[in-house]
């Protein structure tokens, strides 16, 4: 074994950390204020009262927005691959959570079972919303 | 036994410290924000009566506070980029302007808001679209809450020209919460 | 010796002033301090544990005596003593000791280090720790008693008081459980950034030993899975305290999403406590057999593979649940599919053992018990994950041998492995080999006596948490009670073997022989250092030149080769 | 084997169950004896001996990485076998649910610590007012389809059979169906299975299996009952 493929991984031998290695700082103020653009818009969709725009301007633009903070703020780019990696893994994490989980919690019926009495909660709620007030204290005893 | 060990300013991996500690913290917050909004999301595909539930939030103080947290965001990072250039009275300038964001986002959440809606008797209990959007709402809160109070504690050193980089690491933190609100805001506030 | 490239600036205030008690012991920053915190207190609480699992099996099989030191089980005394039992030997045993303790101790020794990077971090994650036992250990004396829903705590049962409960004593159980998340967190954080950033200088990917490996895999893999039953854990204490309903379905909640959420963290979690055994016992069994790891890169790959099929096989627990049957099929194939990188992992040490010298001492018999052992445990998860037979099988007794042959192996055996093998580095001396023998036989011994016999009622269709057999006929057949009867006489035996253990414990910390730093010609760095190793670990922190694994290298008059050697 | 422990089969798919159950059991027997024995030799084998050095092998060249490999690919072919019948007797027994001309619904209401099994009457339909409620006996016909609809009034429980190798969880709030065929007459235990509270072990129930003729009579005896009580109220 040769020795000197160790000798790379000497490390750097910095003692502040962070200090040699300084982030490209961009225009900050401009990526502001495309977010904020972008949250006019994400409130003004509802407006046009049309459920798939809403839906793309509110989860769409969520989307976009964490993209701009993560990149230009959190500077993920500039950060080594491996931590985008394990951000991506975590979602997808999540994402593997919700497909298993959801068939069951989302779902109202399915093979050889139905869920009556969470149909039937959520049409009362829904006929007495509004008077929501005094269901608090019903529910604790 | 003040000073920090050797392994501390080892960089192995490429990456200061601390920074890849708090990546980490981010890692393991956000599989926390995804169990709960998960769950929320499942419940709202599932009851048409959510969307009834959702109308009664107020889209309008939402947005305000979605500005103020992009906003103290913004100065979370010209902080960053000034304790980058070695400025410590600048970073805790900035600092100090990202903490007051927190604190007029909790002031508006916990001064107006809830207490708004209480009195409106939507309460945690009320039903679970309320039970989830006080508890998705909160534990975001509480995040807002502990970074503001980190940011003080790291403001005036960072004035002396104290441990600098602990500026950036707040504020990759703060980045966090303000990504995880950009998503709570649509789930809570707009999806009606 | 190493001659590094890197000084040690501050030599920790060496000799400029003597640390009090206080600071010594409790308030201590340093790793290996913090890493005995945490071993005591596990120690403590496997104590608490056993004892538990002394008066529930003395009811199981002598329904109604009188159990000594004890007094009788009732129903609701049963069921808390299960619960309190199996939360215990998990999360204030197995992962204090596998994951904390190890961890703690021999990351920083291990890839060359003087300590974890944020100290006050891992002083405080202890800190909460402790709290967290304290309010456990409350728990059991509130009114009502402690919390008697089983260590899984499904809801309703767990969330509404009017289901017989008691209500504070379930809250401080969430309470307790969720602050010992947090606490092994903070643990987490501290050991992925330790092991990932301050290797020494020369340690490349795959010149870290495998147990560092593991324990980091371990503690991603509960960094990664422990958030939604936190975000769980908070729905349940607004449920049982703010009259929430996520998990109540009269008012619009799903008790099979808080299963989803507790379950896709469960099963990870037992990958989180197996990994660290198993790196554990990979150590000791190339040190003992004077062996290179067979496939060191094979093991690695295994292990990432079961990290990540470890996340997808969570609703086999939930089989007969309610879960959509349809479901299950997928999470049936991925179950079984989990059971290839295992089998591989074991394939390799046994391997390892292939051509080697073989010197079987007490570390080396706890290692080798370990594998002879889990491999039970692992294939009757098999009848388990098929989910044909698991209609049968699921919470019978079945089930509970099976993850006895598997805990057992990994939270006791491992520990003992890893006891034997690093208590001359962790206190200087040695440990007696005779009564370390002893000990062994008669534990694993006796542990084969308790669990085997359980497959066999399990079968015979006994279900778990059941306090009095008496209204089942069909297990009331002398056979089985026998059969009961039998494993309990067992544990009584296997508890008196570990008098001989806390004896051995005891007198060799005070009285043993003093331990040389290399006492058994390891190659890893920790046997470098003094035994015990001071504040800092070293005087000038190690370099490394080589895999941790080279012994009996040909052309060498030694048969090891450590890491920090250079020529 | 669950025979042989002295369980009996008895519903029609029980020794399907018992299949599943006993082919995992060969086959990890095989693989845990190969295991287990290859273990102990290797350990006799190389323990050690004086003069006798370790032999330095790391195991990365393909031919000694066979030796790991070509096992781990039979584990993969075993697994497929075995998931091939799980599957099988799990479609058989959760997800499909066979229709007959005469089957029998059964409404099984498990509460806080007792179990309710309310069934038709001679009418043939539930819910009806001649419906026969029993508490904590079930009896039911030997071979005849049986559809059961699982409810719960607190909190979960667990309705198992060990003579039909059934289990299946109560969830409140749910109502889950599934079906059984009692293939021999006599009198057994159900259990709860799934943790309840304080009375979990005191939650016990039987099933009573009985030849036509005497459930008819059972029937006739108890439908009475259930019109008189009905009428009375
Ligand atoms: C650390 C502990 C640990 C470990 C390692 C495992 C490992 C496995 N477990 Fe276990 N399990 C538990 C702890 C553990 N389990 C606990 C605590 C419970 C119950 C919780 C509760 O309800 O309270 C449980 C319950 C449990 C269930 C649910 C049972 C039920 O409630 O109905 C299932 C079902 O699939 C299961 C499966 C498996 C499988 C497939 C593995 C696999 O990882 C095993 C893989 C290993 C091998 C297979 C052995 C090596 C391979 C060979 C020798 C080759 C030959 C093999 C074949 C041909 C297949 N386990
Ligand atoms: C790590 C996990 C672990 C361990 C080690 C054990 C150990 C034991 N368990 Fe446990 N058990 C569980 C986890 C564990 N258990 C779980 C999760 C449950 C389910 C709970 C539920 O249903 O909710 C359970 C339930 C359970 C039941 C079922 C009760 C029921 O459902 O009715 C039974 C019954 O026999 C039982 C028995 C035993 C016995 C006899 C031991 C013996 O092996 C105990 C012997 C103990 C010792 C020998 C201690 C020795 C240790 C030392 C001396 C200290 C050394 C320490 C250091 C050096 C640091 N256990
Ligand atoms: Cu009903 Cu247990
Ligand atoms: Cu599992």
């Amino acid at each position: 074994m040769s020795h000197d493929d160790h000798a790379h991984a000497l490390g750097h031998p910095s003692s502040e950390p962070g200090y040699e290695e300084h982030t490209h700082h961009g225009n900050y103020v401009k990526i502001w204020a495309i977010l904020v653009v972008l949250l006019v818009v994400s409130v003004a969709g509802p407006f046009l009262e049309i459920q798939v725009v809403t839906l793309i301007t509110a989860f769409g633009i969520a989307v976009v927005k964490a993209y701009l903070v993560v990149k230009n703020f959190m500077h993920i780019n500039v950060a080594p691959r491996y931590v985008g990696y394990l951000i991506a893994t975590t979602l997808m994490f999540m994402l593997l959570f919700f497909a298993g989980a959801a068939p069951d919690v989302m779902k109202s019926t399915g093979t050889n079972w139905k869920k009556p009495a969470w149909v039937a909660a959520h049409e009362a709620a829904l006929h007495d919303d509004g008077g929501a007030a005094g269901h608090g204290d019903a529910a604790h005893h | 036994m003040s000073a920090s060990p050797i392994a501390t300013t080892r960089t192995t991996a490429g990456m200061p410290t601390g920074r890849l500690a708090v990546w980490w913290v981010i890692a393991s917050e956000i599989v926390i924000f995804g169990g709960l909004l998960g769950s929320y999301i499942m419940f709202r595909l599932s009851h048409d009566a959510f969307a009834e539930h959702a109308a009664h939030t107020n889209t309008w103080i939402g947005a305000i506070n979605t500005l103020v947290l992009l906003t103290s965001s913004l100065f979370a990072v010209l902080g960053h980029k000034a304790a980058d250039a070695g400025d410590g009275p600048k970073a805790a300038k900035f600092l100090y302007l990202t903490a007051l964001g927190g604190v007029i986002f909790a002031g508006i959440k916990f001064g107006y808001e809830w207490p708004h809606e209480i009195a409106l008797g939507y309460t945690i209990s009320s039903n679970t679209f309320w039970s989830f959007y006080y508890t998705a709402a909160g534990i975001h809160a509480a995040h807002v809450v502990a970074g503001v109070i980190i940011m003080l504690i790291i403001a005036p050193r960072a004035k002396r020209n104290f441990d600098l980089h602990r500026v950036e690491l707040i504020g990759l933190y703060w980045h966090f919460v303000d990504v995880v609100w950009i998503f709570l805001f649509p789930l809570l506030y707009i999806a009606k | 010796m190493a001659t590094a490239p890197v000084s040690h600036p501050d030599p920790h205030g060496h000799g400029h002033h003597q640390p009090g008690f206080v600071e010594k012991y409790l308030w201590s920053t340093d790793h290996k301090m913090i890493a005995m915190q945490y071993m005591f207190t596990g120690m403590a609480m496997a104590l608490i544990g056993g004892f538990f699992a002394y008066t529930f099996r003395m009811q199981i099989a002598f329904p109604g005596v009188d159990v000594p030191g004890f007094g009788l089980v009732a129903a609701n005394e049963y069921n808390q003593l299960i619960t309190s039992h199996g939360a215990i030997m998990i999360f204030w045993v197995a992962m204090p000791v596998l994951i904390a303790a190890f961890g703690n101790f021999l990351i920083p020794l291990m890839i060359g280090c003087d300590d974890m990077v944020f100290p006050k971090l891992n002083r405080l994650s202890y800190q909460i720790f402790l709290l967290s036992v304290v309010v456990l250990i409350a728990s059991f004396f509130v009114t009502g008693g402690a919390f008697a829903g089983a260590w899984t705590m499904y809801p309703p049962l767990s969330t509404k008081a009017e289901y017989g409960l008691a209500p504070l004593g379930a809250t401080l159980f969430v309470v307790a459980v969720a602050l010992e998340f947090v606490a092994f967190l903070m643990g987490g954080i501290n050991f992925v950034t330790t092991a990932m950033n301050s290797r020494a200088p020369g340690m490349r990917m795959y010149d870290i030993p495998i147990v560092i490996w593991m324990i980091v895999v371990a503690s991603i893999l509960f960094m990664a899975s422990v958030g939604p039953l936190i975000a769980g854990a908070i729905m349940m204490l607004f449920d049982q305290n703010l009259g929430t309903a996520f998990f109540n379905p009269d008012k619009g909640g799903d008790p099979i999403l808080w299963q989803h959420l507790f379950w896709f963290f469960g099963h990870p979690e037992v990958y989180v406590v197996l990994l660290p055994a198993v790196g554990i016992v990979a150590e000791i069994i190339t040190v003992m057999s004077r062996k290179k790891m067979f496939a060191y890169r094979t093991v690695l790959y295994t292990t990432f593979g079961t990290g990540v099929l470890s996340f997808m096989v969570w609703a086999h627990h939930q089989f007969i649940a309610g879960i959509d049957p349809r479901m299950a099929n997928i999470f049936t194939i991925t179950t079984l599919l989990i059971s290839i990188p295992i089998a591989e992992m074991m394939f390799v040490f046994i391997a390892t053992l292939y051509g080697g010298s073989i010197t079987l001492n007490t570390p080396m018999l706890w290692a080798l018990s370990f594998i002879a052992t889990f491999l039970i445990g692992g294939v009757t998860g098999i009848f388990l994950g098929a989910s044909g037979a698991d209609i049968y099988l699921h919470d019978t007794y079945f089930v509970l041998a099976h993850f006895h042959y598997t805990f057992f192996p990994i939270a006791i055996i491992g520990t003992f492995a890893g006891v034997t093998f690093w208590f001359p580095k962790m206190f200087g001396r040695m440990m007696n080999e005779t009564l370390g023998k002893i000990h062994f036989w008669g534990t694993i011994i006796a542990f084969n006596c308790i669990f085997i016999p359980l497959f066999v009622l399990g079968a015979a269709g006994q279900h778990r948490r059941i306090f009095d057999y008496s209204m089942f006929p069909q297990l009331m057949r002398p056979e089985l009670r026998h059969i009961d009867q039998f494993a309990t006489v067992s544990l009584l035996l296997m508890l008196s073997f570990q008098v001989v253990f806390l004896y051995n414990f005891a007198h060799s910390l005070f009285r043993g022989p003093k331990a040389p730093k290399n006492p058994w010609d390891s190659n890893t760095l920790e046997w470098t250092a003094d035994s015990p190793p001071p504040h800092g670990n070293w005087p000038v922190l190690p370099t490394v030149y080589r895999g941790p694994y080279e012994y009996s290298t040909p052309g060498r008059d030694k048969d090891f080769w450590p890491q920090d050697e250079q020529h | 084997m669950m025979e042989w422990i002295g369980v009996v089969a008895a519903s029609s798919y029980a020794k399907d169950i018992d299949f599943v159950f006993d082919l995992v059991f060969w086959i990890t027997a095989f693989w845990l004896l190969l295991t287990e024995a290859v273990f102990f030799y290797l350990i006799f084998r190389f323990r050690k001996k004086p003069g006798v050095p370790g032999q330095y092998v790391t195991g990365e060249l393909a031919s000694e990485k066979r030796w790991i490999t070509l096992p781990h690919f039979a584990v993969l072919l075993f697994d497929v076998a075995i998931l091939y019948f799980a599957v099988k007797v799990w479609y058989e027994v959760k997800q499909d649910l066979p229709q007959a001309a005469d089957q029998q619904i059964v409404r099984v209401i498990a509460q806080q610590w007792a179990w309710t099994f309310v069934q038709p009457g001679p009418d043939g339909a539930i819910d009806t007012a001649d419906d026969i409620t029993t508490l904590n006996e079930l009896h039911v016909e030997v071979d005849k389809l049986h559809h059961f609809r699982l409810e719960s009034k607190d909190v979960l429980h667990d309705f198992s059979v060990p003579v039909f190798r059934l289990k299946q969880d109560v969830i409140p709030g749910r109502v889950i169906t599934g079906w059984f065929t009692p293939i021999m007459t006599g009198n057994y235990d159900i259990q709860c299975a799934e943790i309840c509270g304080i009375g979990h072990a005191l939650m016990p129930a039987r099933i009573i299996i009985e030849t036509r003729d005497q459930h008819a009579a059972w029937m006739a005896e108890n439908s009475t009952v259930a019109v008189a009580s009905a009428t009375a109220r």
